[in-house]
């Protein structure tokens, strides 16, 4: 569903399902990262980034936990997976239904995201493979920079549809103002 | 509004955070009646600078130290808060 | 041509764009370009406003936005605005303004009445007068409101938009005079983000009243290269906006106006947009006040500050009058005096308070070969009226003298601009000569440059500016301006006014009408610190904030003192630099967006079945499916009855839940829970309860061992965020040593509960493959296809299962249960039934018993507790006010009179005796009936039987109520159970 | 002291207001007085007019580091009500409530207390249980409360959002009629000038560096302005109790925060009550000057600073707005913050410490101001007797020693949850 489509400045588009899982790490760090570093077929983001490993977008999130984004159909496989990889190291926890995903590319996404926020998404630096959290619209918000110009935005779904409708509005006036 | 220098995040504006107390006033479920009582019940309330606890509750949801003077805001130091504090 | 007295050319108004607007009922014509102020003062119009307290007539004083007289209200409906500053308005086409503070019209206004009683009701008069009880005072507080305030206020929601934007950089520069301009030059030369903000709506500050050649370019053509360079550069450049205040950590809040007052905004409908600046360095190019004079009716129309007229002459091309009298303490009042000579005006006197020993400098020689100059000469008193000035009267070499003049030009000094600096921490330094403060040391990362610093003469402000705002720049790259343009103030301060002049009539406040006569009082009086000053004779509390009065007030004060001015302090300056709208501060946050509103997943669904919504904090949840013309409490009773006898279906999916495990989760849950956690088996839950460190329940849930290694744990709705950050600090903060991952899937699990005798059946229906667990244990399952985790666990009291899915994939499932049960005779139920059979059972809530003020023993738990303790609260449990007698202890009631007992009701042992407990909850027997209620009581739990009174006096409601056990169905707890 | 009257008005009118007399002293500080009340807030200043008055204690001085009012006397929404819950909470309110209505003439001082009514709104039937159940409380203990109709706030508040629009739909209201507000400065001031005609010493610019104590009792203060002995010692600095409790090696059960409040520019009526709300942490009045008076949560974090952080006056302003949408286009025209004693129940501390000579009223939290003459009338008591009076009785400083707390909205002991 394309919620605001404006190509030249910000689209707002509710991508395809897709699994989330989260994983933690809580004893011998090195190593498990190690392990799952090769069931995942590349190391670990770092903090505050993504990256794309195989199929799978892994995204750092909090201090020794990650979010793994999968499609539906390898969702079963990466928990099975990672649970093996992490063995009495940490566990992973599916989170499927705790966020909903938001896509917004376009030339305009850093200024969309300037609107009712408190975060520097025009900064250079927060660029490819950047993960932010923060709060705007009054609403917790976990940004993924996918590409220069696309950023994805997480939020539960219980804020979805006021954030993004927040933003609808923000990209119509953006379009008003041109 | 502050900006807190978030160990994971980089500065980040104090919407995102929550204070949660005073790192003196951090009580373990060990703890007897009258340490309880002290820690949680009676504080330093200093007017100057302080060590305090704080959640970056919106970003990395990590919980930190904070080194800030009560009056002037300066903070001088933000670690983690399984990091030692620096004397 | 607009207007009687606009020059014939020059200005910085587009003569090609006439402008039409209203004020007071008549239509005028302007120029673009125009302020209100300016076009009106082309007109020919003198009377702008009435003063707050003794409605006196009142011209315009200033230029810009320090104006403390000339207040209109612009607009209508929805757009609106009273107590704009004519002078901070630029005309539009169909711009309404009006005179406010007046009735029944400007010219003639009764309030002015005031002025003749004056002598009567000095400073602070009101707090020696109306006495005789509240109830007198309301009568005359009545009238004084009514008398009081300036503006009508607006009645009408706000037509229009505002937002909020957060913006970074590395130089925030505030001002776009020959300081600023030079100051975003410089920063941006060396490689900054710059942004510039600007309050007005064109770049240029000074040189917009006083132009300049620099750089070898005229001034506007300067500014222009400069504006171009700038945005080139990547900076950012917002006119019409205005650095409101300036918080901790150089975060400074930019207010952009894009409308006027009352003006239609443009295609996107945004009214004004506030900017949160966080800048690595923030350069201050403010500018200077000039500072009025005190001599007697100086608050007439006519009396105007000298650089406002010579920006009305050269800005705008509008002459002011056509005889003035300039009253000065520095040389720059003399371009003015100079300015309106070249415009044709004629030039009753210069009195210049300087004495006439000093050196000149060439701009006053120049005066002084054609104008008549006086030095060491007072300005006594303006004589005039609503009209006009009608002459005045000085002291020049002694004598006093006549003088014809219908404009009066006042200059005492300057102050430089330093309200940002100040909000910033700074500390002033004082200047005794021109009797100024300007910044001194400074707490944030910030700068102060040109006028605003007290820099004197434009090359040295172009220099400061330019060197000041990079440590890379160097001064031989600044821009320089011609040597004829290089004037300075040579301020000679001097505050004192003339002996003649009656101070009874020499303002200091113009808009409060505070006089210097005021301030002497008030000294007098004992009101002698600087706020006790300002607090009582309201000195500096108007709209404008003193931008003009402070210093003339402080320097009064310090004379009665007997002490220098720094001596005597100052007040604190606060946010907002000028007035700013509630509604760019809110922004969206406001009306049905004032805070988010959560939506359980399966809102959709549940708006087709119209049911009736509850808000409980940020969520929207069904509280009850009303059926055909039923009302809430039918449709809850027949749900509750429905639950009782058959089934039925709620949505719980916004129930806490928290994914625990790893090697150390029982321990991790045992010093959350004050229940024990660690021998439940795997497969089976209990309920628990989690106590706040001080020992008082916080909230309660249930705990599921999912795997031998791995637990839910649910909790209330309302306390779930609550829940989510005590567990995070007790995982990070208390046990960071245990091997545990804490996961909040309060959004990833939907969950659907089905309750009542038929539950099973329903169970079994949907989950065929599975058997149906047995109470307090779990199972999973597929469900159309979705993987489901089944919990039996009762909150109603009837066989029931909680049936949880992703919330992703809950719609077939909730589809599936809700036929299921309905094809049984079952129905949905919401928040109003579950509260109903909760009460029946004697379940407490968050919000309802546990009230944060309960222990676990009040709540009559106490068994449920870990005897061994360890977990959070058992420590703060031991002291002895827990123990003692006379603690509100939870207890039912039962209506034993058939009146329904009032819910919050107090409960007494007789009438007219004090409460000895209250009723938290009540609902009714759903199948027996009869009004039933849970509730506390003082020493509850050995009161059973007792007959009691629950009396309402707000409602006018009693019932005669017994204390009963906090349980009314199925005290022996079967029906749950197979 | 010189009676003001309309008649004395007159008098000043035609005499050029040469007949005015200095409304309080300026002594040098004694070198010993019975007792010092160190702070010159309104609490303090009523709390050394009551010692005179009530108990004839005369000696006595108040001590206050700048000037009369400064603190929080001077930095609040000037709210006066007693609509708590608890009893311990109304019955010291409503006696303050009391006490206020006999005030302007009691202190021959026009603190122009103005019983316009205090309303909380309600947004749901859950708010409205609550309400009732203050109200009942209230009622019971012969307080007055009682519910508006839809209907009536419509015609009292025409400008109130009575939609089903608004976030929180307003669904009714609880007024206490007998609140309202008054002139904060006022409040100082009338007390100083009745104090010092009864012989009361208020000294101004006379910061305490430090206490003197002879063998755990506290002799007296040493100060800017030179040492000063005393019987008792009492402390009355909301805000900064912990600084100078620290002077008697006390550690209270205090945290400072920060209140932020702030005004409009003035207007001619349009809010004609004091509007707070059970869903919206907001407050909303207008002033007698025409100014929309607005306040809500506090900061939530230490500080001493009295600056304030921006977005908590942003979010006022939408609760404000959300209330009475015609406020948009209002004008912020000032701003201001006071330094706050948050207690770890929410309630105050008035009464004894362990140290002998030694007393402490504070622990305001954000509702010192209408309690002003009740504080200071059982602080004089306790002062005077050695022993709280029966209505401070509760507020003692053991108390979370003991668990027995008084917690009106049961948000526990951290300052920030509250």
């Amino acid at each position: 569903m394309t919620n605001a489509a404006h190509p030249d400045l910000v689209t707002l588009q509710t991508p395809d399902p897709s699994r989330l899982l989260r994983f933690e790490i809580w004893s011998d760090h090195e190593a498990a990262q190690g392990r799952l570093a090769k069931v995942l077929g590349g190391p670990l983001p770092g903090v505050c980034k993504s990256a794309d490993l195989g199929a799978a977008r892994l995204i750092w999130v909090e201090q020794n936990t990650w979010l793994v984004r999968t499609s539906p159909a390898d969702g079963d496989l990466t928990l099975a997976t990672l649970t093996a990889a992490l063995g009495q190291d940490g566990s992973a926890t599916d989170m499927s239904g705790a966020l909903r995903r938001l896509r917004i590319s376009g030339p305009a996404w850093r200024t969309l995201l300037t609107i009712g926020a408190v975060f520097d998404a025009e900064n250079p630096t927060f660029g490819p493979g950047s993960m932010a959290g923060t709060l705007i619209a009054h609403s917790p918000v976990r940004l993924d920079v996918i590409s220069e110009d696309c950023v994805d935005a997480y939020t539960p779904p219980s804020y979805a549809p006021d954030l993004f409708g927040f933003w609808c509005e923000a990209a119509e006036r953006l379009a008003m103002a041109r | 509004m502050l900006l807190i220098a978030c160990p994971n995040c980089g500065p980040r504006a104090q919407a995102e955070f929550t204070f949660e107390r005073p790192l003196a006033s951090i009580v373990t479920p060990t703890e007897t009646l009258p340490d309880l009582i002290h820690k949680l019940f009676t504080r330093d309330n200093p007017r100057g600078p302080s060590w305090e606890l704080w959640r970056h509750t919106y970003g990395c949801a990590g919980w930190l130290k904070v080194h800030r003077d009560t009056h002037s805001h300066q903070i001088s130091a933000v670690v983690p808060v399984d990091m030692e504090t620096p004397s | 041509m607009s207007g009687p007295m606009r020059l014939a050319d020059g200005g910085l108004i587009d003569r090609s764009r006439a402008v039409s607007f209203v004020f007071d009922g008549k239509s005028y014509q302007g120029y673009a370009g125009d302020s209100l102020a300016s076009a009106l003062l082309a007109n020919g119009v003198v009377l702008f406003g009435r003063s707050f307290k003794y409605h006196r007539p009142r011209g315009v004083m200033a230029a810009g936005i320090e104006e403390p007289s000339a207040l209109v209200q612009a607009g209508s409906g929805g757009r609106y605005e009273p107590n704009s500053r004519a002078t901070d308005v630029f005309i539009y086409d169909g711009l309404q303004s009006q005179s406010q503070n007046r009735w029944p019209s400007l010219g003639f206004d009764l309030g002015g009445l005031n002025s003749l009683i004056s002598p009567f009701i000095p400073a602070g008069f009101y707090y020696k007068t109306f006495f005789g009880g509240p109830k007198l005072w309301l009568l005359y507080e009545q009238l004084i409101r009514q008398m009081a305030g300036l503006g009508m206020p607006p009645t009408k929601a706000d037509a229009d938009i505002y937002e909020h934007r957060a913006a970074f950089c590395d130089v925030l520069v505030v001002g776009s005079g020959p300081a600023g301009l030079a100051a975003a030059l410089s920063a941006s030369a060396a490689g900054s983000r710059v942004i510039l903000a600007e309050q007005d709506e064109r770049l240029g500050g000074s040189l917009l009243t006083d132009p300049a050649t620099i750089d070898g370019l005229s001034s506007d053509q300067w500014i222009a290269k400069a504006r171009e360079s700038l945005i080139a550069s990547g900076g950012r450049i917002l006119t019409r906006t205005t650095a409101a205040g300036y918080y901790d950590h150089d975060l400074v809040n930019l207010v952009e106006r894009l409308t006027e007052p009352g003006q239609t905004p443009g295609a996107d409908g945004l009214a004004q947009r506030l900017w949160r600046v966080r800048a690595g360095k923030v350069i201050l190019a403010t500018g200077a006040f000039e500072r009025p004079r005190l001599f007697e009716g100086n608050d007439l129309p006519g009396v105007m500050l000298s650089g406002a007229v010579r920006t009305y002459l050269r800005r705008y091309g509008v002459r002011a009058g056509s005889r003035a009298v300039i009253t000065t303490d520095n040389d720059d009042a003399y371009r003015t005096a100079l300015a309106l000579a070249d415009a044709g005006s004629s030039i009753a006197a210069i009195l210049d308070s300087r004495p006439a020993d000093g050196v000149h400098s060439p701009l006053v020689q120049k005066a002084m070969a054609q104008l008549p100059v006086y030095f060491g000469a007072k300005l006594i008193a303006a004589k005039g009226s609503a009209k006009g000035l009608k002459g005045a009267s000085a002291l020049i070499d002694g004598k006093v003298t006549a003088l014809d003049c219908d404009l009066i030009a006042v200059s005492g000094g300057f102050s430089p601009v330093v309200h940002l600096h100040m909000q910033a921490g700074g500390t002033l330094a004082w200047d005794e000569l021109s009797g100024s403060f300007s910044p001194d040391q400074t707490r944030q990362n910030q700068t102060t440059v040109g006028a605003a610093a007290g820099v004197d003469g434009l090359s040295a402000t172009l220099l400061n500016g330019w060197t000041k705002a990079s440590s890379k720049a160097k001064a031989k790259a600044a821009p320089t301006c011609a040597s004829d343009d290089d004037v300075a103030l040579n301020i000679i301060a001097d505050w004192e006014p003339a002996p003649q002049a009656s101070l009874k009539k020499a303002f200091v406040d113009y808009q409060n009408d505070v006089t210097a006569a005021d301030l002497d009082l008030a000294w007098r009086e004992g009101y002698r610190s600087v706020e006790h000053l300002k607090r009582y004779t309201t000195l500096g509390m108007a709209t404008d904030q003193g931008k003009t009065s402070n210093l003339v007030g402080l320097a009064r004060l310090a004379k009665s003192e007997g002490r220098p001015v720094p001596s005597v302090g100052l007040t604190t300056f606060r946010p907002p630099y000028t007035p700013v709208t509630l509604g760019v501060l809110a922004a969206e946050a406001t009306g049905a967006h004032l805070d988010p509103r959560r939506r359980p997943v399966l809102y959709q669904t549940h708006a087709a079945e119209q049911p009736i919504w509850q808000p409980v904090g940020y969520w929207h949840r069904p509280r009850a499916y009303p059926m055909g013309t039923e009302n809430l409490h039918q449709a809850a009773h027949r749900e509750s009855l429905t639950v009782r006898t058959k089934v039925g279906v709620t949505d719980v999916s916004t129930l806490g839940k928290f994914d625990v495990s790893g090697p150390d989760a029982a321990i991790f849950l045992e010093l959350i829970c004050a229940t024990t956690v660690g021998k439940l088996a795997v497969g089976r839950g209990r309920y628990t309860i989690m106590l706040r460190e001080d020992g008082m329940v916080m909230d309660d849930g249930t705990v599921w061992r999912t795997q031998e290694n791995r637990f839910l744990l649910t909790s209330s709705t309302g306390g779930a965020d609550r829940m989510a950050a005590h567990l995070s600090y007790v995982r990070k903060v208390i046990a960071p040593h245990l091997k545990v991952a804490v996961a909040n899937v309060q959004e990833h699990w939907a969950a659907v509960a089905v309750a009542g005798p038929l539950a099973k059946d329903v169970v079994a229906s949907v989950l065929p493959q599975m058997a149906v667990p047995r109470h307090m244990s779990l199972d999973v399952g597929d469900l159309a296809g979705v993987p489901t985790l089944t919990l039996a666990a009762s909150y109603s009291g009837e066989r029931a299962f909680e049936i949880y899915a992703p919330s992703d994939q809950i719609e077939p499932v909730w589809a599936a249960i809700a036929k299921a049960a309905r094809d049984i005779g079952g129905c949905l139920y919401g928040l109003e039934a579950l509260e109903i059979l909760r009460i029946e059972k004697g379940h407490i809530v968050v919000g309802g018993e546990i009230d944060g003020r309960a222990s676990p023993h009040d709540l009559g738990l106490s068994k449920m507790l870990r005897p061994a303790g360890g977990y959070i609260g058992h420590t703060a449990l031991q002291r002895p006010a827990f123990a003692e007698p006379g603690r509100l202890q939870m207890v039912g009631f039962e209506a034993v009179d058939g009146a329904a007992i009032p819910e919050g009701s107090m409960v007494l042992t007789a009438p007219k005796t004090l409460p000895v407990g209250h009723v938290t909850a009540a609902g009714l027997n759903v199948i027996k009936g009869g009004s039933i209620a849970l509730g506390f009581l003082r020493d509850g739990f050995s009161r059973t039987g007792e007959g009691l009174i629950a009396w309402s006096p707000t409602r006018n409601q009693t019932a005669k109520v017994k204390v009963t056990a906090p349980v009314f169905y199925d005290v022996a707890g079967v029906q749950y159970r197979d | 002291m010189q009676r003001y009257s309309a008649l004395s008005l007159l008098r000043g009118g035609l005499n050029g207001q040469k007949s005015w007399q200095r409304a309080w002293r300026d002594p040098a500080p004694k070198s010993h007085y019975d007792v010092i009340v160190i702070g010159g807030g309104g609490h303090g200043l009523a709390t050394a007019y009551y010692l005179a008055k009530v108990h004839g204690i005369r000696n006595v001085a108040v001590l206050e580091r700048g000037w009369i009012g400064g603190g929080n006397t001077g930095r609040n929404t000037t709210i006066v009500r007693s609509n708590y819950r608890q009893p311990a909470l109304h019955n010291l309110f409503e006696f303050s409530l009391k006490l206020w209505e006999g005030m302007s003439d009691d202190l021959n001082y026009n603190v122009m207390f103005s019983q316009r009514g205090a309303m909380f709104l309600g947004h749901s039937d859950s708010d409205m249980i609550r309400l009732a159940e203050r109200g009942d409380a209230m009622r019971a203990a012969g307080i007055d409360a009682e519910f508006m109709t839809m209907d009536q706030l419509r015609k009292k508040l025409p400008l109130l959002d009575l939609s089903d629009k608004a976030r929180y739909p307003i669904v009714g209201a609880l007024n206490q009629p007998r609140g309202g507000t008054a002139r904060h400065d006022a409040v100082a001031w009338g007390y100083a000038r009745a104090a010092d005609a009864l012989g009361v010493d208020v000294i101004q610019n006379c910061e305490v560096l430090g206490m003197d104590m002879v063998g755990g009792r506290v002799t007296g203060v040493q100060t800017t302005r030179g040492p000063i002995g005393a019987d008792r010692v009492g402390i009355c600095v909301a805000g900064n109790s912990g600084q100078v409790a620290a002077m008697a090696d006390l550690r209270l059960p205090i945290e400072s925060h920060l209140l932020q409040a702030f005004v409009s520019e003035p207007v001619k009526p349009m809010i004609d009550m004091v509007i707070m709300s059970q869903s919206i942490h907001a407050y909303v009045s207008q002033s007698d000057k025409g100014e929309i008076v607005m306040g809500g949560d506090p900061d939530l974090y230490p500080t001493y600073s009295q600056r304030g952080r921006p977005d908590r006056i942003e979010g006022v302003a939408g609760q404000c707005i959300a209330l009475f949408p015609a406020l948009s286009r209002l004008r912020m025209l000032r701003s201001w913050a006071g330094t706050t004693d948050m207690s770890f129940d929410g309630s105050p501390i008035i009464g004894t410490t362990p140290v002998e000579g030694l007393y402490l009223n504070g622990g305001w939290c954000y509702g010192g101001f209408k309690a002003t003459p009740a504080s200071g009338w059982t602080y004089a008591h306790t002062l005077a007797k050695g022993e709280p009076h029966a209505l401070n009785a509760p507020f003692s400083l053991d108390r979370f020693e003991t668990g027995a707390t008084i917690d009106e909205t049961g948000a526990g002991p951290m300052p920030h949850h509250r």
